[in-house]
């Protein structure tokens, strides 16, 4: 299958579903190692971004004009760091995504913008203990998916497997970027809320393909 | 969580609500998007000055808003950066044609934030200069972390910037004197218990009874280092240190001693900080002329304290001697 | 027990001294015995005003000594009232020829040790008034207990006499005003959590995480009763609706509204419950013309709050207005 | 034997000793109804009193003498409600002891100044739930032992036992004076503080006996 407009749509709604039902992990995960209003913020920005979405009077005509929709919700309603980053990384996806529907390339090329987009405004590489490291394996392994052929939904799911790694993998990192690396060495132990989320985000949709 | 509060959804608005109320001839509250001016609007001709971040640091920032101090105050959700669609009409109010100096703590999120508020605003015609305060020697190294942060020296940078604003140099003196503030003042801060954001429901960490943490940020974050409980004197002395030898201070220099409140422990407390912050900064032969104790820059109910010591000269002290009329300061 | 202390037997004496380092411009402390006065002495041929009692509820009194309010404050131990050995030389240097009125909370041991206090200094050849405060609604009836406690309200007595005498009333006069305050003023106080004295080292009650106390003074003791806790703005009724009813305000009426910290609550929730004091007292009618809104009478560490209540009329709102200049409060 | 002015001296210090034995205790009923300083207010006190005392160039003359040099450093160094009550109990008690010893008669003297001292500026009658609960049995204790022929030890012995008693009946009572009647019926089931040190300032005097 392809990832057409609905299922962009779906994306978000099963989005903030999933952020809604793991508010209180992704919480306690930021007071661990933050100031535990990661759960919270994100709830906010989903919960605003369907109430918009559902509030359009005409459906989308682009997968970007979706995402974009995301893009300036999070940003006028997540506040902290995740706000603008997830902002920046929605609007850098959605300027390549002016299209009905995405192919397994596209999905790479979405998955690339959102990470440029991420590290342009945060300044992160991987290995620092942020959501760069959920989405860095994610785009590698969307890529060598779409090398081998695979479809939108294939494509996606392989970047969605690789960025809940890449967020598990965060537990032993030193932070070295956000509030956490204010710990130093007392932030190792711990998962990256942001990569969390990140995981969360594309395990969605990957919910929404199945569902589509 | 035991707090003084309703539905925590609603804790900011709320608690913004009855601030406007019972400060109306100071300031003005704007809501959706949600910040506060000073009454009156910008003074024409005048630098405007503008900060913001997450609630639960009060009195900081809407309670600096007025004559001599900020123009406007942006308040995010309880330790969250406001958002830009908050921050740009804030920077837009604040405007009286000579431009704003936005003034920003160093996090993350609210440099993020501010930056792409700053963009906007200068879209519109407004000329913004920031400056990012990051008084924390709690944080080394920029190398290894987010910077240090800004913490209570900011209110040194909000008053003394405002009263350079309100003696009218313009945005470029504002801000070099901002910077000049922020270059000279220093910060290190201890918890005795930890705080509970309302909506998290339960403490920012766990503590034991006998121990407390060393280092800390204001945003409930735990410290540095966890240390047993200890003596004021010895736990005022590792919270002075650091700060006067960062700031490098050599005898004779004069200085401004700012013992500030987490927002839990009780005035009585914060003298006994300050009794001993003085004492040791007088054994390096520095001269303590101007002192401020209180509550400014808080972690909602966190029990514990900040030290923050600024080096004056005479154009710095002349400008905290300025008036100043805010909710929370008043001269 | 978690303080920012040192051995708690020199606590008092610690802080004091801290205070007056901070505040040398405004107060000076004699020691041996311990009080406090304003810079610069008596003032001739006004009225000075003395107040004084345990420590722990700072800023109470020291904080509110300067220009146009006290001109001598005298700190107990932790919440026990100071001797009459501390009392008297208060009251002497207090005297700038025109008298001095004592302003004494009403507890059985404040009373008695001024009223000695008093004996020793008239013996002096000093006139002396006293003007015992008790706005404290929680307690009803001095048929079956010691009579209305002074809390908070004891401020606005502060002030307004303190104005007063500034403008150079008489000692009958400024203990006329004093008396008007006090029979205008009504106050009733939650807890959320107890506090710990330094010396006795525990909580002074114990209260379940999901219970509160109404109707508690200033020095840790229970309230009247303990009830589940409920949102902020039910509690605000529990605590507005006996002041506004004690009071017995009718619509039109002008009032000052205090809400005080009783030390360990963060200023946000304090203005959530001035939104809806506010609003009950707008209610009823009544005009909310002054506001006061922080940490003015404390109980150490104690998370919780109080509501006052000042009936206003020209002279009092003209006197409340007049220029003060504190530790605590200033304008 | 009578109560000579060694035995005045003595008395002093078996208080002070008591007190201090029993501040927690004094403080902890001070928690339950009131604002847990007595122990601390009475233990400065008499310690105080004892500096001064052993401080003393020449030793007392008088019963009175000691007396009054309890009353006045009470007055100076207690504060609270205990210090001038205290204070004025004890200098009452000193004018009607100007004497080298007292007898049964004598002790009866200085027990019923004492309490019109503590009734005169505290204005409590019996059943209030204060000192003056300790204070009115054991004067009547006192005047009956003295009737019947008892030397001072006697006659303050059984002051001393009354007072005991009256200190653990102020249990049941509601106090409506001093801090404890702010908690109305609450005060009900607590034993006063001050009745409880009042009984041990005469159990002291017993002590004194003696170990004279
Ligand atoms: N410079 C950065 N680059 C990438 N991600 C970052 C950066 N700083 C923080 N983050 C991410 O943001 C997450 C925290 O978000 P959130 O808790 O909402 O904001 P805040 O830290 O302002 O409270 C972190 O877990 C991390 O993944
Ligand atoms: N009016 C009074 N008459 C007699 N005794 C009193 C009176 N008021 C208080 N007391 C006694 O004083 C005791 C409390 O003393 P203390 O705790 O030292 O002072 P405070 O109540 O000022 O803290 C009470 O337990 C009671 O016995
Ligand atoms: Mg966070
Ligand atoms: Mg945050
Ligand atoms: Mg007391
Ligand atoms: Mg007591």
């Amino acid at each position: 299958m392809t990832a057409d407009v609905a299922w962009a749509s779906r994306w978000v709604h099963e989005t903030a579903q999933s952020i809604a039902d793991h508010r209180d992990e992704l919480t306690e995960l930021d007071r661990q190692i933050g100031d535990g209003d990661h759960g919270e913020n994100m709830v906010r920005g989903f919960r605003a971004v369907v109430a918009k979405l559902d509030a359009l009077e005409e459906p989308p005509a682009t997968v970007g004009e979706v995402l974009k929709l995301v893009a300036t919700t999070l940003m006028s309603t997540v506040g902290g760091a995740a706000g603008p980053l997830y902002g920046t990384a929605y609007l850098r996806a959605s300027k390549v995504a002016d299209v009905t529907e995405l192919d397994g390339k596209g999905v790479v090329a979405v998955l690339e913008a959102a990470l440029e987009g991420v590290q342009a405004r945060g300044k992160a590489t991987a290995g620092e203990k942020t959501m760069v490291d959920a989405l860095v394996p994610a785009v590698e392994a969307a890529v060598a998916a779409a090398d081998s052929g695979g479809d939108a939904a294939q494509v996606f799911a392989a970047a969605a497997q690789a960025a809940q790694q890449g967020a598990e993998a965060t537990v032993p990192l030193v932070a070295t970027k956000g509030r956490a690396s204010y710990l130093g060495e007392r932030s190792a132990g711990h998962e990256d809320p942001g990569a969390a989320s990140t995981a969360l985000v594309l395990a969605a949709g990957v919910a929404a393909s199945e569902a589509g | 969580m035991k707090k003084l509060l309703n539905d925590p959804a609603n804790a900011v608005v709320e608690s913004v609500e009855g601030f406007v109320a019972a400060h109306a001839d100071i300031v003005e509250a704007h809501d959706d998007p949600i910040f506060g001016t000073r009454v009156g609007g910008a003074v024409q001709g005048k630098v405007g000055l503008v900060s913001g971040g997450g609630s639960g640091h009060e009195p900081l920032h809407a309670g600096f808003v007025g004559v001599g101090m900020l123009s406007a105050a942006v308040p995010g959700a309880v330790f969250t950066s406001p958002t830009p669609d908050q921050i740009t009409p804030a920077l837009l109010a604040a405007d009286g044609g000579a431009g704003v100096l936005a003034i920003v703590k160093n996090y993350t999120g609210d440099v993020l934030n501010f930056e792409t508020a700053v963009e906007l605003a200068e879209a519109e015609g407004v000329e913004v200069a920031t400056v990012v305060t990051d008084d924390d020697v709690a944080v080394q190294d920029s190398l290894y972390t987010a910077g240090r942060r800004g913490v209570a020296g900011t209110v040194c940078v909000e008053k003394i910037a405002g009263a350079a604003a309100e003696r009218g140099d313009d945005l470029a003196a504002v801000a070099a004197v901002a910077s000049k503030v922020n270059a000279n003042v220093r910060t290190m801060g201890v918890a005795l218990t930890a705080c509970t954001v309302p909506h998290v429901g339960k403490p920012s960490f766990d503590l034991p009874d006998d121990e407390i943490e060393i280092g800390i940020g204001i945003h409930g974050e735990p410290g540095r280092r966890r240390i047993p409980l200890a003596p004021a004197d010895e736990i005022t002395q590792m919270l002075l240190d650091p700060v006067a030898d960062d700031l490098g201070l050599t005898s004779g220099e004069e200085v401004l001693l700012l013992v500030n409140g987490m927002g839990g422990t009780p005035l009585s407390e914060l003298y006994v900080v300050y009794r001993q912050a003085r004492k040791l900064l007088e054994g390096r032969g520095a001269v303590v002329v101007r002192s401020l104790v209180g509550n400014y820059v808080t972690s909602l109910e966190m029990q514990g304290a900040s030290v923050t010591v600024l080096r004056l000269d005479a154009e710095l002290t002349e400008l905290w001697d300025a008036p100043v009329h805010t909710a929370a300061l008043r001269w």
